[in-house]
Order: C-alpha cells, then structure tokens, then sequence
C-alpha cells in the first residue's frame, strides 16, 4: 500500500471512533487527517492545546491570519462558537477529563497500554510539549501510526523507549489492525483491508488476543 | 508615571544572567520587537522560560541561534534544531516539561501556591527527583512554582494604563507570566487609550504591567 | 441536540442529597430563577459548595431559609443569619473555608489537580486535619480538590451552543464551577446566537455547558 | 471623641500610609472610610477580592448597578481602566503578593503580629472570608480599628480568640496610636491626637516600646 492510502485508511478508521458532541484533540501529522474523515452530520469540537476549542480548516491562500495558528505553529480557522483561552486554562480542560478523545502518534505502544512518543535518547529529542498531559487527562486515548516503522514492529511487549505515559492507551489504530488495550492484554478487534491474521501478528511484537468478534475494518 | 517608555529605557531592567520568560506559542504571541531588541544590545546567558523555542529565524528562537541564551526551560525544542544542536553540544542546559505542567507552574508562581499535584508525568523519567504524593488511591508528582527575574509579553491591545488584550490565539502563556515576574515589560502591537479594552474583557489587568514598548510596525 | 432545555427538564438532573455548586457572590452572579425552581420543586438535602449563603431573601440564601440545605462548604455566613442559626442549632453542617482556598479548590477540581500548597491558613484552626509541606523553608497546607454532581451557573450572555459571557461582578465563581462538576446547568440572562459573544471574549467555553434554562425577566 | 470623630481620625491616618500606584484592598466597615481620604494627586488602585481592580466610590441614587458589587455586597462603581476577574485570579492576586496593602478591622492583635478577626466561638461565627488569604498575601498588612472595645484592651500580648494568620500584621492605627509590629515587638511610633504615652499604656495590655521618634498623628 502506499503511504497516502495507509494515512487514508488510518484517519477514516478513526474518524468512526468519534461521536456528535466530542471534544476531541489531534496530534500533529496524521492524526490532524482525521478532522477530514468527520461525517458532515455529527459535530465534533477540536481543541487546539496553544488555546482555543472550534478548531477549524486550514485558511485559503493568503487568508492568513497571523494571530491564529494551532499547535503545530500552522495557520488555521476556528469555527462558529469557538472560544480562545490561556495555556493554563487550556491544560485544565486536558488534565480535568474534558477531552473526549486525543488522538496521537506514537514510536512504541506496549501490552499494558503504555506510551513511547516524545523521544529517542541520544538522536531525537523534541520534547513532551502537551502530549503526557493529553495522555493522561483524555478520557480515551487513540494511537493512530503505521503498524511497523521500517519494517519494525512498534507494538511491543513493554517499550524500551522513555514513556509519555504509563498505561493510558486504550485504542490502536493502524493501516492492519484495529486493537483495544485491556486488562488481560491486547485484544485485535479489527483487520485491515489487505491485512490476515497471521501477517498482524507477524507484524506485532506484542501478544495478541483475537477477538470473537473478529471483523474487517470499516473504512468506506 | 508614565508606563509608556522607550525600548531601551525598557531593557535597563534586563542584565547579563537573568531568568526571563517569553509568552508565546511557536512564535504567535511572542514579543517580536523586544526580542530583537535584545540581540541587538547582546544581553547574555540568559535563562529563559517559554513553550518552545520556536525556529530558528523566527520569535525567540533567534536568541538561541545567536548564543545569548545559557539554559531554556521548554516543554518543546523541535521546532528550533539549534536548541538540540546547542543541548547536544553541552552549551545550551535544557530542562524538558511538560506543556501543561509548565502552564501550571508559572500560574502557581504568579498565584503564591507552594506547589501542586499533578498526575502528568508519573511513571515517566518526568518523576525523576520529585515528591510523589498519593490522594484517594491515585498517584502525584508535586511539581513547584516557577517565577522569572523579567516577563517579557506581546499584547495585541495595550491602553496606556497597562490593561492587555490579547488577540485569539496570542494570549497562550503571555497572561500567566504577566504574574509570575518581578518586573514585567508588555510589547503593545496596539497601544490604545484606557477606556478602549471592556473593563470585562481585560485579560491582564494592568497592575501586572511595569512597562510598555511600542510593537506597531 | 439544542442544550437549551426547559426548567423542569434541567432540574431533572438535581435529586435529593446531591452535591451542587452555585456560581455567586452575595447574590450577585447567583442563577436566581434556578435558586426559586429548586425552592418550587422541594428538592432537598443537598450539600452547597458557595461562596457565601446570600442573604435570607436573596439568592441561594432562600434554599437556607426554606431548609433544603443539610450542608454548606462556603466562606462567609455572615450575611444570612439563619445559616448560622441552624448551625448553632446542629441542624445544618457548616464548613468554613478561606475563599482563596475555595476558589482554588474549585478550580483544581476542574483541572485534575490533586490538590496544591497555599500559605493560607497555616497557623489558624483551618490546618487542623490537613497535611503541611514545607518547600523552601516555608510552610503550606495541601489542600484538596473539590467537586459537585451539579454546577449551577448564571451567565449574562449565553450563546446557543453554550459559550458564556460574565457581566461585571457576576463572574466570581461562575466560570471556576463549570468546570468542576458531572453537569453543568447555565442560567443565561440573555440567550444570544451563536458568533454574539466575540470567541476572544467567552468567559466559559461552550464544551463545559450541559443544559441552558432561560432566565430572562 | 464621638464615634464619628474617632473613625476619621483612623481613616485620614491610614490613608498616609498609601503611595501613588499602590494596589490595596479595603475590609468591610471602617477600612472603607481610607478611599475618602487618599490624596487627589496620588492614584491608588483598590481590589474589591469579588473580581476587578479599579473599585470606585458609591453609586449616585437611582444609578446602581444590579452587576455591580463589592465584597461586602453593596453596590459600587468602577473608575476608568477597571479589570474584571474571576475569584481564582482574584486570589492569585492576593496571595501571590500582588496587592501592596490590605486594611482590616480586627477583635484581637498581639505582639507578635496575630491577628484574629474572624470569629468569636459560640458567638459570632461569620466566617473568614477572604481575610486570612489577604494578611498572608498582601506585602503589607494595616490593621485600622479602634483601640480598645467596650473599654477593654484588643491589642494583646497573646491572642486567645482563633487566629487569622499568624504573625503577618505589619502596622496598627487606632484613634490613640500608630503602632509597628516588629521582631522586637510592639513600637509605638505615633499618639492620637487626644492620647499620652499613659493613656496608650492603659489601653493596651501588650507591651509596648516606645519609638525614640515618637511623635502626634498627622491627622489633617
């Protein structure tokens, strides 16, 4: 597959976990895809963690507007009851539960739900920025990534890179599988379009529990 | 007195080793003009407080990339290369936090709290060195308030009297800091007469505020 | 699905022994047309968490009076001499806290705060109970958060997706409380549309609103 | 001295202590009175701890304003460049030390700068209301009350009645003194306008130094 339809089906498998009414924040990169994949009957509210809820589209060229970028530092809109507010009112709504769902990428996800996102020591070392507060503060948790990096599996038995967060992942979405993170371990509940089960677990470092209810991913 | 002054009569305040913080978000809220201002007096080994460190041509991360900083307290260096380059190099200390735990240290700075429990952070190296604190069954890092020498804050509205007003997605840290610094200096993109900004819709009231520079182009 | 429900509608939601916040102080900002359906209704046994009891004939002091209330967690009982009286009279339980310990309790309630160190009260009855910290060789009480099962909140503009704007005075505890409760109720003084209240101006975001009852005159 | 007399004098007394561009909160009742007092040509900002700076005086008849209160719940006006707020902004103010002076009455101070003020047990319990934040947090704490109550001593050598705060007043002005709190105790600094050394000594059941500088109020 390649890399824009992998994105494709990533996003438009996610966009299904969210409900009218959600407030919802999106990681940079492919999760800010899923905004793309909303259904035009159902409302959902993105909060922008730099300080603002009514997140909107990316502006038309030249309608810039200098004063009104998201947490990637791009320029957008805001929609039509938006509302603008400091960065510590901003992280009471993350920290306080009044964020549905974020929806982030990750470099590991582990068996217990655990989180690697925000650094690689000694080679990469952007910072956490708002991601351990949106791990811990949002009431679901959706890591949506490309199943492997390099071939690699990035679902494991237990990260061996810094965590962002311990056990607060509940959801994985990838291009091969949709898998929920329980108590007893991670259960595969879905299959990508071109993906068996052999070739996830092939796939996944992790183990893995099949779901009686074992389906194909809905990404129409 | 006059809040109102020049820009060099502003940065009297700011000496070689202080500890200053910069409201700003990747550039947007931050006070552009005192920034330059700064490199060209070349104030040094600085410490500063802020998000991010921007990029590198654009906000504060210009004051990276020409070496007047000596540590920066952050919760995100991706943007500016030069910060993890700096890092890398043992000439720029670093000091990872998370977003919202520095949001709330600066706020507990200017608020006279002690300290805080937060749940971010546990069981991540971010606990490293910090009390943990249990209440009812859950786990807390006590993080502790953070407070600057210098606030240096970009207003999109400024009356004379010092009132800020803080276009869309601006305000960021720039109203918390307001609080936490000794002496805190606002850049005014527009400097307007009081009466101007609602009393209602005032987001930093001006007893914050020591001094304003003009920021119109 | 509209948040703008009638009266009867929005205090379904408000049972007998519930927890509730009501947004005021001394009156003023309290959400009076919600105040008179509760006395209405008769619900009862409800713990308040306020910033004061009103007066006897004003605001959430009527529920007072009319003896729905078995405890407050407030303030200042000063200016409604039946709370004290039924105090005395082990009738109603009254807890007394500082109001900047309220208020930030509150607020740590809405934010996920597990609690946070003020110098307030240290010395006085109020630390009895209450773990003390030092940090930096001076001493804090870790004072917990609060919660409600029911925020009842009075907004001067209520746009119809439920952002709220805050006159004046009214706004005290009002935007402090919609944030910390299971669900949150906005009596809104006027009900305007969408785009109204200038989203640089909304005091307290719409995605903190449950239910809006109309209180025009 | 009549009463009226007696409130003036402390009030006019206060208000000398107020510098241009202070940040100062009044307490309910005689406090109240300074704002009459404070020099035309030095602008003193006054917290009303409800939620703005800025307070002004009463409202003419006929002009209140229903939204428009004090922290004693009367109704008020605000002077040009005003700021509203929310009571946890209110007291990060007072407790992060940004209000330069607050005024209170008191029903007991002792040398060692106690302060109680808030309830007398099984007597008067009103609460403490924003009073214990203000002495803990404002730089300087100015109790003004008259110096004695039904002809006996509030200025104690040991508060007995449930504390404030410990150890926070700075200064204290009744009709017959002005009296500094320091490390070596008390320091009568000023007389009233009526008062000796004996009669201020007979008043006060605290020790009292007396200030080589000694001198009469300033009460014009």
């Amino acid at each position: 597959m390649d890399k824009n339809k992998i994105k494709e089906i990533i996003a438009k498998r996610v966009a299904k976990e969210l409900k009218d009414g959600d407030v919802v924040n999106l990681g940079i990169g492919l999760p800010t895809m899923v905004a793309n994949y909303i259904p035009d009957d159902i409302d959902v509210i993105f909060q922008s963690e730099n300080g603002f809820v009514g997140l909107g589209t990316a502006p038309n060229e030249g309608e810039e507007n200098k004063d009104l970028t998201n947490a990637g530092g791009q320029y957008v809109t805001i929609k039509p009851g938006a509302a603008f507010f400091d960065s510590a009112t901003s992280f009471s709504i993350i920290r306080g539960g009044h964020v549905d769902a974020t929806i982030l990428g990750a470099l590991q996800v582990d068996e217990k739900g655990n989180l690697a996102n925000w650094m690689i020591p000694g080679k990469m070392v952007p910072g956490m920025g708002g991601a351990m507060d949106l791990v811990v503060g949002a009431k679901k948790v959706i890591v949506a990534m490309t199943h492997t990096a390099k071939g690699n599996p990035k679902i494991l038995k237990e990260c061996n890179l810094p965590l962002t967060a311990a056990g607060q992942v509940n959801l994985i979405v990838t291009e091969m599988a949709v898998i929920k993170v329980t108590d007893e371990g991670l259960v595969l509940m879905e299959l990508g379009p071109e993906a068996t089960i052999d070739d996830v677990k092939a796939a996944t470092d992790a183990d893995l529990i099949i779901s009686d209810n074992l389906r194909k991913m809905d990404v129409d | 007195m006059s809040k109102i002054v020049s820009m060099e009569h502003a940065l009297e305040n700011l000496k070689d080793g202080m500890t200053v913080m910069i409201g700003g978000f990747l550039g947007c809220g931050n006070p552009h003009k005192i920034i330059d201002a700064i490199i060209e007096k070349g104030i040094k080994d600085l410490t500063i407080i802020a998000n991010d460190t921007a990029f590198p041509d654009i906000g504060l991360g210009k004051l990276i990339v020409n070496k007047q900083v000596k540590k920066v307290i952050t919760s995100h260096i991706g943007t500016n290369p030069e910060t993890g380059k700096q890092m890398n190099a043992g000439e720029t200390e670093v000091v990872l936090v998370p977003q919202g735990t520095l949001a709330e240290q600066v706020r507990a700075g200017g608020a006279g709290l002690g300290g805080f429990l937060t749940p971010t952070g546990v069981g991540t190296i971010v606990e490293e060195g910090k009390k943990k604190i249990e209440i009812d069954g859950k786990e807390y890092l006590l993080e502790l308030p953070v407070r600057a020498d210098i606030a240096l804050i970009a207003g999109s509205k400024v009356d004379k009297k010092g009132n800020i007003y803080y276009n869309q997605s601006t305000r960021n840290f720039n109203p918390l800091m307001a609080m936490a610094a000794d002496t805190v200096i606002v850049e005014a993109e527009e400097l307007v007469k009081v009466g101007e900004i609602d009393p209602n819709d005032v987001m930093t009231p001006n007893i914050f505020v020591d001094y304003i520079v003009r920021g119109e182009e």
